[in-house]
């Protein structure tokens, strides 16, 4: 009479789920990005589009190549290649010669997650390792910027962005350098030169594709709070910190140092903020330890772009505090219930 | 593997222990001082070479020269000696004639310290010219401080007074005026701040016009 | 020592030095030399004929005194005749190549501090027979020299379009400017040695694949 | 702060499932008609099994002793029917495995009918009496977690209970039999709060009920008087009715890891445990029936029902309506924490509080993606524990750092991060694993 | 005093001794494998760099002014036995001090960081506080990039990384990427 019941499953409690997966976290961030990703074409034209698409290739073909063949199905469903290749994208220059881009695309995700382990295994940010691989790789091409073409030039391409694999951009010279401007952060930290705020937000300046539109990037990064995309106390606490910081150093010499609103919507601030900084893999997972993260990317940006020597330093802060992260991890454990302290 | 060793181990006594480091210390100096020895006119003349071949590039029109030193009041000659921060060097043409002064200056770049040597006439507040000694700039950026004609001919004719001012790149138009390399402005800066540094430096322990120390040995180069 | 010499080979003691027990791929031996100068192919090549002939010559007098050498202050011995050879090298370059020699700067003194070179005085040189000695020695420091070679071509041409200084893909080639910077020195050794531990990989398959063969 | 606090009383973190109690909440307690067969499992709470009393073939009574407590830390078992012992040995438990238990056949005859009352005076025990008597009475902790009460009552020398805290939150989803029985009895939950106050000299009583359930609360409130009994509505939160959490909830007091409630000056005990108490000392009957919510997707008639101990779970959920085709899965307890049962012809238990069964839609394992650290599952642990880092420890094998920096066993396995876990990682299997495995090396 | 400064954050951060001079290599790679050990190592290795900043300018300034043939040498000697005495001394006064940094020493004098540090302030001609700044600077630097590395690799530990690329590649690419982070910090405090 006594029977094993073959039909009963033994799943192991707790059966209920929220509704929240990984793959749809990643759309939620596609999502956010949106309206950024068709300012750059708006802005920049089909050269955005086709620096934009060969970086997403780019990332997804390595992820591809170097997945072992039964994780595939898995990890390309996740959307998070393609993310990363986006993400890329938009940090890069409009005129940039495309095999780069892809390049940069495959270096994001060869070097900065497969190597790793995959998904949930790196240190740095993906994204921003390809970039800054790109930015030491090419450093002329990835600090060429050019002024926006605008909608009615949507067509336009940039010779540059045609440039055969592993060759230069083939002009160099008057022709190239009329088109080329300087971003408002080159403007600020040479010429002490401060741009529109009003510019700044709408996004009608040079700059890499995603970063221009100070607005949209906001825009986006509400829809992901509202979506519990992100850890709200990143974006917070770096421009928070950056910002006060920069208002220090404005109120000792106004004169040389920017704004802190200026700080706040110029070059990869926002970008970097509420996209990249908010990288779960590679930020603190513990709430005190987001604060740290963040405060410390938002004083290393300004210092760096202040006193240091390059003009953005988005991108550098956050692998600095990126490889930190472990650190702060373990350091920062919340105290757990009914235990005196935090330890380590 | 191990080869035994065929006599029992025997503890040796300090004496000998340090008797064989001695002799090992004594064998060694004698090597180096060997090879030292026998490279040593080679190394020097090498060295005097890269000098004279540094200082005739910062300063036109120079056939020989002399290595000057600041001893705290005044520019005396120096023959030989180590070079130190009060080293100079003068340069003169063919008749003798002072054409300037080779002077070394040093600073943070953009990556590590960059030592230039630059030429330099008092008298008329003015760099004749510029070449980079020593730096680790970034490849194919900021090592056009020294790779790039177009940026050390800046230098070739340049006023100190006032201080030399980097400009964009195409926009130079008064004499104290440097056009920045594209991409590579705190390199640029960095070289025009060592400069001033250098003049600042420099131009107040230069001998007056007329002081000029003569060079002293004919045909010396 | 006779029957020991039978049993080894000293052809193979050469050889396992440059794949085998490869100091640089398999020991991860004398980095700092490995990643400082090998931005281009001329200067690793000299650094590892630098590092050559300081092993070598070290070997050879370490193996010939290992007799006399008091077993107490051996290494303090070892230190002193490899700094003694490092000099000799250093003056050496210094006279005969000064370019060179201002491109390695300080890392000739910092051959010393190689440990590859130190190690195999203590692991060999000091049990082995002169013949022995040398030869390992010549097979660890062409190992090292071999792998010095690969990373600094891999950079130089990558790095400059260039190998020896010699321009290979035209006028237009884009210089991956991070190849010659230290992240540059790393990321392609890490890769080198992937590239290493894959090659072995693959190897012990196919030997596995024609024993089941068989 | 403080003010905040007054208003929202819960505790941080948390998760909040949907509850689903809508299914069974308006069902009133049925009464499940007797069976032919029970079986009575030795060791059905946390503790050293009971020791069989009656031999095969012997005649029982309905709540006649059939097995005697085999420790401190364990307690009686009685007959839930009139009819004879047939077998004593292994017999399936929910598990699959077998375990020993007396098996009883019903006597199809026998009326059934409980014996006239016969009321025990609780005012007159001193307190090592009255433990003994609810030791006797086979009563454990009905929430689910079956640890025997009496233990509870134990106090050692120099520790005082201050509060007595009746736990109604019922924080696990479909389950309701709590809840009718606060809203059906609130008289006789009010009555075991007063037993259970008094003889454990605490000055007040706190009821501990969800919002969601205001029913209940209405109930319990009306029946107070003057009794120095209060009920506190909470925040909808689970796991409310963790009892630290509870004590977190209603006092703002953290019970330090390791200590008990008691160390706090504080009981906590189920509400279906407080009735159980009232019903043995107005009728001296024990432990051997309880209340269980059958529902879940996959049961055709979900109900509140009055079960006799032993019953297998198969009769139950015939007197429901039997299992939907789509059924995939049946549980014992509530969907959190609750026991997957392996053999419908498993017994219901002392701890049985819900029978629940589901469909593939609620089964259905999404695939396992890797934890991108994004922190659901800290701010989810009701404990601030750091469940990605266990899971990923527990992946691993590093179990003596997941004790030592991240305190694994304090973990109560409420399951709150694997229901927070967008990547679908079994994050609270990885720990219970861990936590075995730990276990083992002490023992 | 700005030059120290700079000599300061120049060997800390931009021109890192591990990250960009390739120094110090051996430890790094093969010690950062904990946390604990990383930290004390590095305290140990600052210490040992600044009896190595006073030894190399002592000699600087008093023998190798009239035999520089013999700086390679003298540096090695001198230092290593200065330590050796130094480790002796500690040994004696505390015994603490010794467990805790003691051990690391007759590592440490090996390091081809430390006569780097010697070569290096003598080459640019550092004066006494100069080359004591520097090397505070670089031991500081050498003990958070250690720091650091020991944090990643605590990290990537429980991780599932490929079995082909675990060991000195990994460790070598994730150095790679953190100096790459460290470029960030080129042109710090020399443009202003």
């Amino acid at each position: 009479m006594s029977k094993h019941d073959p039909k009963l499953l033994l799943q192991s409690a707790p059966l209920l789920r929220q509704g929240m997966t990984t793959p749809a976290a990643m759309r939620d961030v596609w999502i956010a990005l949106l309206p950024a990703s068709l300012a750059a074409l708006w802005y920049f034209g089909l050269a955005a589009l086709l620096v934009l698409l060969t970086s997403i290739a780019g990332a997804v073909l390595t992820e591809w190549l170097f997945t072992p063949r039964e994780r595939r199905a898995i990890t390309l469903h996740d959307n998070s290649a393609a993310l990363t290749g986006l993400l890329l994208g938009l940090t890069l220059p409009p005129a940039l010669p495309l095999w780069m881009a892809f390049l940069g695309g495959m270096a994001s995700i060869g070097l900065g997650k497969i190597i790793w382990g995959g998904l949930g295994s790196n240190i740095f940010n993906p994204a921003l390792v390809g970039r800054a691989f790109l930015l030491a790789t090419f450093p002329n091409a990835m600090t060429t910027w050019t002024a926006q073409s605008g909608p009615a030039d949507f067509l336009t391409l940039h010779a540059s962005n045609l440039a055969l694999p592993f060759m230069q951009a083939p002009t160099v010279g008057a022709g190239t350098d009329a088109m080329t401007t300087a971003t408002p952060l080159n403007l600020m930290k040479f010429e002490h030169q401060g741009t529109d705020l009003g510019a700044l937000l709408l996004g009608n300046t040079s700059g890499s594709l995603g970063e221009t539109s100070a607005l949209l990037l906001i825009l986006g990064g509400i829809y992901l709070f509202l979506r519990r995309g992100l850890d709200w106390r990143i974006p917070l606490g770096i421009l928070g910190s950056a910002a006060l910081f920069s208002a220090a150093l404005f109120l000792i010499e106004g004169d040389k140092y920017p704004t802190p609103l200026f700080s706040l919507l110029s070059g990869g601030m926002l970008l970097g903020a509420i996209f990249m900084a908010t990288d779960p893999v590679t930020s603190p997972v513990t709430p005190k330890g987001a604060w740290l993260f963040a405060i410390g990317v938002g004083l290393l940006v300004v210092l760096i772009r202040v006193f240091g020597g390059f003009p953005e330093g988005m991108m550098y802060a956050i692998l600095l505090m990126n490889a930190a992260t472990p650190l702060i991890d373990r350091y920062t454990q919340p105290r757990a219930f009914g235990r005196k302290r935090a330890t380590k | 593997m191990s080869s035994r060793s065929p006599t029992p181990p025997q503890e040796p006594t300090p004496s000998r222990l340090v008797g064989s480091l001695a002799v090992a210390g004594f064998l060694s100096g004698l090597i180096i001082i060997g090879i030292y020895v026998a490279t040593l006119d080679t190394i020097t003349e090498n060295k005097a070479r890269e000098l004279r071949e540094a200082v005739f590039r910062v300063l036109p029109e120079v056939t020989q020269m002399q290595k000057l030193q600041y001893d705290g009041e005044r520019v005396v000659l120096k023959e030989n000696g180590k070079d130190d921060e009060n080293t100079l060097y003068a340069g003169y043409d063919d008749k003798g004639n002072l054409a300037g002064y080779a002077l070394a200056s040093d600073g943070p770049g953009f990556q590590d310290t960059i030592r230039v040597l630059f030429g330099y006439q008092p008298a008329n507040n003015k760099v004749v010219g510029m070449w980079v000694l020593e730096s680790r700039e970034t490849p194919g950026l900021g090592d056009k401080i020294y790779k790039d004609a177009a940026f050390v001919t800046n230098f070739d004719n340049l006023s100190t007074e006032p201080p030399i001012v980097t400009v964009k790149r195409g926009t130079r138009s008064r004499a104290n005026e440097v056009d920045a390399i594209t991409g590579a402005t705190i390199s640029s800066k960095a070289v025009v701040r060592i400069i001033n540094q250098g003049v600042e430096k420099w131009h107040q322990r230069l001998p007056l016009p007329g002081n000029e120390p003569q060079l002293k040995s004919e045909g010396r180069t | 020592m006779a029957t020991l010499s039978n049993k080894m080979n000293a052809y193979d003691e050469m050889l396992k030095g440059i794949w085998r027990d490869n100091p640089v791929f398999v020991q991860v031996l004398g980095m700092c030399p490995m990643l400082a100068v090998t931005n281009s192919a001329v200067n690793a090549i000299a650094m590892g004929l630098a590092t050559f002939f300081v092993l070598v010559s070290s070997s050879f007098l370490v193996s010939g005194m290992k007799a006399i050498i008091p077993k107490q202050v051996r290494i303090s011995i070892y230190v002193i005749i490899i700094a003694t050879f490092v000099t000799v090298a250093d003056y050496t370059l210094l006279a005969l190549f000064p370019a060179v020699h201002k491109e390695l700067g300080a890392f000739i003194p910092l051959i010393v501090a190689n440990c590859m070179i130190l190690g195999r005085q203590e692991a060999f040189a000091s049990k082995h027979s002169v013949k022995f000695a040398v030869m390992d020695a010549v097979g660890m420091a062409g190992g090292f020299l071999l792998a010095m070679f690969a990373l600094g071509s891999v950079r130089e041409i990558l790095g400059e379009g260039k190998l020896f200084g010699i321009s290979l893909f035209g006028e237009n080639f884009e210089p991956w400017v991070i190849m010659i910077l230290p992240p540059g020195g790393f990321i392609t050794l890490g890769l080198l040695l992937l590239l290493f531990n894959w090659v072995g990989e693959r190897r012990k398959q196919f030997l596995a694949q024609v024993a089941a063969v068989d | 702060m403080g003010l905040l606090f007054s208003l929202r009383r819960s505790f941080a973190h948390g998760v909040h499932p949907e509850h689903h109690k809508e299914q069974t909440a308006d069902l009133p307690i049925q009464r499940v008609p007797f069976c032919s067969r029970y079986v009575m499992p030795l060791g059905q709470h946390i503790g050293a099994p009971a020791r069989p009393v009656v031999e095969v073939g012997q005649r029982v009574q309905r709540g006649q002793l059939i097995g005697e407590p085999g420790a401190f830390v364990s307690t009686a078992l009685h007959s839930p029917v009139t009819g004879t012992v047939r077998d004593i040995g292994p017999h399936r438990y929910i598990d699959g495995n077998f375990r020993p238990a007396i098996e009883i056949e019903a006597d199809p005859y026998a009326t059934q009918q409980l014996p006239r009352p016969t009321p025990i005076d609780w005012r007159s025990l001193d307190i090592e009496q009255f433990i003994a008597q609810v030791q006797h009475a086979g009563i454990v902790g009905m929430g689910g977690a079956a640890f025997p009460s009496h233990v509870k009552y134990a106090i050692p020398e120099g520790q005082q209970i201050d509060d007595l805290l009746v736990n109604g939150a019922e924080c696990e989803p479909y389950l309701t039999n709590d809840h009718r029985l606060m809203m059906e009895r609130p008289e006789a939950v009010i009555h075991g709060t007063e037993i259970v106050r008094q003889k454990l000299g605490a000055k007040r009583a706190t009821i501990g009920v969800e919002k969601n359930k205001p029913e209940s609360i209405a109930a319990l409130k009306a029946q107070i008087g003057e009794r120095p009994i209060e009920v506190v509505a909470l925040e909808v939160k689970y796991p409310q009715g963790a009892e630290k959490m509870l004590i977190k909830a209603v006092y703002g007091i953290e019970v330090p890891a390791g200590e008990l409630p008691r160390d706090v000056g504080v009981a906590v005990n189920n509400v279906g445990t407080i009735v159980a108490i009232a019903d043995y000392f107005d009728s001296g009957m024990p432990l051997i029936e309880r209340i269980v919510t059958v529902s879940g997707p996959g049961v055709a008639e979900p109900a509140n029902l009055i079960v006799p101990l032993g019953t297998p779970i198969r009769e139950v959920l015939r007197f429901c309506g039997g299992l939907k085709e789509s059924t995939r899965e049946v549980i014992m307890g509530g969907p959190m924490m609750g026991t997957p049962i392996a053999d419908l012809d498993a017994p219901i238990l002392k701890g049985s509080s819900g029978i629940l069964a589901f469909t593939a839609k609620e089964t259905g394992r999404p695939p396992e993606y890797p934890c991108i650290r994004c922190g659901r599952c800290l701010e989810a642990c009701p404990y601030f524990l750091n469940p990605s880092r266990l899971a990923k420890l527990g992946r691993a094998r590093m179990f003596e750092e997941m004790k030592e920096q991240f305190h694994v066993m304090d973990c109560v396995e409420c399951g709150a991060c694997t229901f927070a876990c967008p990547s679908n990682i079994p994050i609270v299997q990885l720990i219970r694993t861990a936590k075995d495995n730990l276990r083992q090396r002490k023992g | 005093m700005d030059d120290l400064i700079w000599i300061f954050i120049s060997a800390l951060l931009v021109n890192n001794f591990v990250l960009a001079y390739f120094l110090g290599l051996c430890p790094f790679l093969g010690v950062s494998g904990k946390l604990e050990t990383s930290f004390r190592l590095g305290l140990a290795t600052t210490f040992v760099l600044i009896i190595t900043a006073i030894c190399s300018w002592f000699l600087n300034t008093y023998v190798l002014t009239h035999a520089p043939y013999l700086r390679l040498i003298s540096f090695i000697v001198v230092i290593a036995s200065t330590v050796q005495f130094i480790e002796m001394a500690i040994k004696k006064l505390s015994p603490a001090l010794f467990q805790s940094l003691g051990i690391f020493l007759p590592l440490i004098t090996t390091n081809c960081a430390i006569l780097g540090l010697a070569i290096f302030a003598t080459n640019r001609g550092y004066g006494f506080w100069e080359g004591l700044i520097f090397a505070l600077g670089a031991g500081a630097g050498f003990t958070l990039a250690m720091v650091l590395m020991a944090g990643m690799r605590e990290e990537t530990g429980i991780n599932e990384v490929p079995a082909l690329v675990r060991g000195t590649a990994f460790n070598l690419i994730i150095a790679g990427i953190l100096s790459m982070a460290f470029m960030g910090f080129a042109g710090l405090f020399s443009s202003t």
